[in-house]
């Protein structure tokens, strides 16, 4: 079991942290989340040319850079960090499924970052469903590439990422696998906790940092009990969240026997964590975060949007239930 | 009269001219101008200002005909919320600390719906630390020049008169150079703009003064002693939260107990549980709410055990939203309809950090309830201008 | 409904406060507990005889006080608070059961304070089942009074109370009745909640007072915001505890269709809350509060102890979910 | 050799010479004298202070070494626990710290078992504070003259030698007038007393100093810089916690998830979810302590987010207590068996106490790992003498 980056993915963080610091800071992220698209279609094509993330996890043979879903999880903390809008998550859960399931059409336009893949989750829910090229549809094991069809935009808590209803018209088909399929919803939640696991970070970040400069009644709040007691214990969901996060990642790429279980976890830990900790840094803040345009509302949307996108957050506690064999 | 006649009489106009619909956070201009009709009907049939002095145009009752009125008044939904600052704690506080001029200005007009008031204290750089706040008046010969940024104000936008906090001496601890006015809102320098929240939608506003005239006659108090004032104003405030005005009730919360039963799948025993947790959560607040009630009607003040009451709402209103989103699941935060859900949990944060933050209330249940010994404080004691506040170094 | 106490009430309490504050300090009830009894007769006595506390919801035709379960449940709030060792609970049991069901035979003795009463909780475990003189067995809707019989005493996790496995052996048969007994059960569940509601506030009494007397790093420990904002939160416990006890009480004497509910709420919210309390209590007194000399684990244990008696504590909560009709 | 013939070889080693059964918390005279055996033949074998430096009877070998067999180790259960405190604490100071004649006096008959030493730091007044010990050390023509009282003193009823931290100097703030001593336990004027605590068990005791003798050449480091050995033996202490020294694993634990998933019932949706939820936060905790090892193990040392785990391992400890006799109902508080929910749940809050409470580790958490700033300290520039302690006003 590995829990520590590696070197190459600690400069992989890095990476994409500084890029994303210097192409996509919040007021950014503001006014391409009210664009027509919804994001900022050069800081994707940045993001897919000098980074290649597009095609991070698809296999060489169909122009990607055939990494593994710890560097997968490594990218999605970051982007969930930066509440990068846009179809990165949306995308990512297309290249696993794709992937997973061996397409070979598709893999290539979209490691190439030309086409905007997304899936329907429940049936014909799908992130930035509207903006998607290509909507893959998932019939008990069939899943088929829509590409045409009505697409309903869907009002969204989280302002930052759209959802659309797809009309579920017919398609190509893409591959039809079971056990193939089991292992794409556990690699879903993987990559899902993996943004959680950022959006978590990222709020506690930013409540630490106003603790050291927010002063009442003549004293910086971080110093007070009240405060200090609630950070430490959001830091200590923080490193187990971390730990379940790299523990899933790892058993993505290299124990599919441990992957249900870990991925089971990584949901039920890190999605209520995520929200936990949103919420109070939301509330820490004080009044100023209960304004639009401070950014404590957009980690907390963020954070109760990705906590029921897989579904009820009881799904995940039912599975680890039954892998568990209570 | 008795009380039970009283009470049926209230009863009777009630059903009259009361409408039982949802009253609105922000009415416009149509709905302040058919609050202010029905607010003036209120104040000729004798139900406005039931317990105020009648010599200042109050009916001069007891604060039983007063809860009697409110109680029969809570099963209708009476057009009064931009009337509710100005009922609940601005009137109030010129009850108990105007001077007699501005008692006869002010009183009737507000009481009648003829004017409406706003309050303003908090800042910025001052929340939970109202005494913090940095808004300058500094006097002229014929009065008081304002200038500074006030937040967090309901109703501001149609608001006629503010009652406002000031700094009138920086060289003095933080508590000991404040002052409070009555301050025209369309006196010329200030400016109302409405403040977004989280929600999306403007609650709230931000008013700033820059250079506004104050006349020396609208000082309330004595100079520099403006903290005292808030302190009863702030009373004022936390006794009208507590006794409901302005806060809408659990009836029409699409995440309420009662609501939600009806919503979820309870066929499911984990949900159910959880059904049951909200059920004890919200039952045990109730019981509680209505054993303070008890106690004031038997004439045992609750006085800072309030503050639990409060604290306990705050929680309560985020668990059940965070449960009913949680319980929904998806649909509750992208759909195509009203998005009840995720206005719930939008607005659910609202409640901790509004009328004091859960860690101001915690603080106020050791150290008024539980006479648990202070924190150590720094700030009573330095001169205000060499102070840390907000977030300026 | 009436949950403030009555001028009558206040009395009540006040008088039973004093006189075990008096008659029972915790020292006393230390050496009690270790005796071979485990408790000491002649408390019990005056108990009886001066406040008449055995037959307090006795009838008056039967040598009682004919209170109500308000009254009772606010002498229970304090023996629970004294932690008073001793059949004093096992007898208010067993005089509920027989008031209820009209029993005429075993009133009149367990009023006076001569016959020490019990009743056999889940089958045949007893609280004080050793030491009483009448255990009553309860089969379905029947109840029978047994005299003999073998009693095994069981080792309690509470030093203050003992309990006992009865042998099932044939008595005398008290009463039968389906209704009346659904009822006993919930007069049960207030009794004990009252109990537990007296252990909570005296936890948290405790953990108040030293909180300003004790000093670490140069300040008493109640002005850190660490304690402090953790007593406030146990004080919102027991405003909460209190109002659904009263409730409840109220509920059994004047209003018999409110009683299920309310008392299934009581077991539900007050016993997990009384545990919660005294366990803060116990950890907020740091290492002094582990110590056997110290009171705090008296609390702990009997809190714990209480939560369990009338079974897992999640029989409750289905019970409520059922008369929500959920 | 290499580090996995080093392996290879410690295991054999153990295989034939230690037990797999369970260590004991007191083992009574015959124990001691058993472990000590035991103890003579692990060093002779090479297995004792394998880091410690080879001068002072240590094999000098590297962390490697020392963590290679303390891996091995984990499979079997080592007499070990009454040389703890020694080999985890006092020890390690003296290699820091000891004079050379102290290093040459005490630290082989230390690793070989010959003598037992404990840690004399807390004090009833002193808990969380240590630095507000009383205990005092006055200076004499030949050496020092201690009084006072230590408690929560494991293993001091076998101990040979104590590691003292005593106050030399009343008169300078209280971090710098603190002084260490080794003492000898069997010293006139030394009295142990086993300590009762809430399970109704002695597993630690209070030790009195009356007017006891201590020679001039046992003060460790130098006069008034008694904090910062104490410190020094505190790093120590966490470092040994956390490596797993001296702590019972959850293997044997009845209260632990996979001893409770055998005795509930499952088939109830809502116990069923409660093992889910004691599943999750073992889990979690597990994987956070792998993580720190291999960080650690890579050379990146955890320092103070240590104690997130140390948290975390008395709230689960707590959690899972509180949970299983919530499960099993009444037949856990009320037995005719071992008792063992009963017994876990009276042990349950001793994690949560001792090693620093939850707030200091909160609070070590907040000051080094968040950087936050640091809650204002009176206790920090008032001489000791002028200071309030515990309960002394």
């Amino acid at each position: 079991m590995n829990l520590v980056l590696t070197e190459e993915q600690r400069e992989l963080r890095d990476t994409v942290r500084s890029f994303l610091v210097a192409a996509s800071p919040l007021p950014d992220v503001r006014r391409a989340a009210e664009s027509e698209s919804g994001y900022d279609p050069a800081v994707y094509r940045r993001l897919n040319g000098e980074l290649g993330l597009a095609g991070l996890i698809v296999p060489q043979e169909y122009g990607g850079a055939g990494a593994g879903y710890a560097e997968l999880a490594i990218v999605l903390e970051e982007t969930g960090a930066a509440l990068l809008p846009g179809p990165f998550l949306a995308t990512a859960l297309a290249t696993i499924l794709l992937t997973e399931l061996g397409d070979k059409e598709l893999l290539p336009d979209i490691a190439a970052g030309t086409t905007v893949a997304t899936v329907a989750l429940d049936g014909d829910r799908a992130l930035n469903g509207a903006e998607a090229d290509v909507v893959l549809m998932v019939d008990g094991a069939r899943v088929r590439a829509v590409r045409g069809g009505g697409r309903t935009p869907l009002t969204t808590l989280d302002p930052t990422r759209r959802q659309a209803r797809v009309e579920s018209v017919a398609g190509e088909a893409v591959a039809s696998s079971e056990a193939g399929m089991e292992r794409v919803r556990d690699l879903f939640a993987v990559a899902v906790a993996a943004e959680q696991l950022g959006v978590l970070r990222a709020s506690l970040d930013a409540i630490v940092a106003y603790s050291r400069i927010r002063v009442a009644f003549g004293r910086l709040i971080g110093s007070y009990q009240g405060v200090k007691h609630k950070l430490a214990d959001m830091h200590c969901k923080l490193e187990q969240a971390e730990s379940i996060v790299r523990n899933a990642a790892w058993a993505a790429d290299e124990a599919p026997g441990e992957l249900p279980l870990a991925a089971a976890l990584a949901q039920a830990y890190v999605g209520r964590a995520c929200f936990e900790v949103a919420r109070d840094s939301l509330l820490l803040h004080g009044g100023i975060g209960f304004t639009w345009e401070h950014d404590a509302h957009l980690y907390y949307k963020r954070a109760k949007s990705d906590e029921v996108l897989l579904g009820p957050p009881r799904i995940h506690r039912a599975r680890l239930a039954d892998l568990l064999e209570l | 009269m008795d009380l039970e006649e009283y009470r049926r009489r209230a009863r009777s106009w009630l059903e009259a001219n009361a409408r039982r619909s949802r009253d609105e956070d922000d009415p416009g201009a149509d709905g302040v101008a058919a609050a202010k009709a029905f607010m003036a009907d209120l104040y000729d049939a004798g139900y406005s200002g039931i317990s105020w002095p009648a010599e200042w145009g109050g009916q001069g009752l007891s604060q039983a005909e007063e809860r009697a009125f409110a109680e029969e008044a809570k099963d209708f939904t009476l057009p009064t919320y931009v009337f509710s600052i100005g009922l609940g704690m601005c009137g109030p506080t010129l009850v108990d600390l105007g001077t007699p001029g501005q008692k006869a200005r002010h009183l009737r007009p507000l009481l009648r719906g003829e004017e409406i008031w706003c309050q303003l204290f908090s800042e910025p750089g001052a929340g939970s630390d109202v005494a913090a706040l940095q808004t300058r008046a500094t006097e002229t010969e014929d009065g008081w020049v304002v200038s500074g940024q006030k937040v967090w104000t309901s109703v501001a936008q149609h608001a006629d008169w503010g009652l406002l906090l000031t700094r009138t001496d920086v060289d003095v601890p933080k508590h000991k150079g404040l002052s409070m006015f009555v301050v025209d809102m369309h006196a010329p320098g200030v400016t109302v703009r409405p403040l977004r929240d989280m929600t999306g939608r403007a609650h709230f506003n931000e008013i700033f003064f820059d250079d506004v005239h104050i006349p020396a006659e609208n000082l309330v108090g004595r100079v520099n002693d403006g903290w005292n004032c808030a302190v009863t104003t702030l009373l004022h405030e936390r006794l009208s939260i507590s006794s409901g005005v302005g806060m809408g009730g659990q009836k029409d919360n699409p995440v309420a107990f009662e609501a939600l039963r009806h919503t979820v799948d309870t066929g499911d025993h984990l949900v159910r549980d959880q059904l049951v947790e909200l059920y004890i959560r919200s039952r045990a607040l109730a019981l509680f709410n209505q054993r303070l009630a008890q106690e004031t009607k038997a004439g045992m003040f609750p006085g800072a055990r309030g503050s639990a009451a409060k604290l306990l709402l705050a929680e309560l209103s985020m668990f059940q939203a965070d449960l009913a989103t949680s319980l929904a699941g998806p649909e509750a935060v992208a759909y195509e309809d009203d998005g009840r859900l995720a206005g719930s949990i939008s607005l659910a944060p609202a409640l901790s950090l509004g009328g004091g933050t859960n860690e101001i209330m915690r603080n106020i249940i050791g150290d008024r309830v539980l006479n648990l010994p202070p924190e150590p404080r720094v700030d009573k004691t330095v001169p205000f201008k060499d102070l840390k506040t907000g977030t300026r170094q």
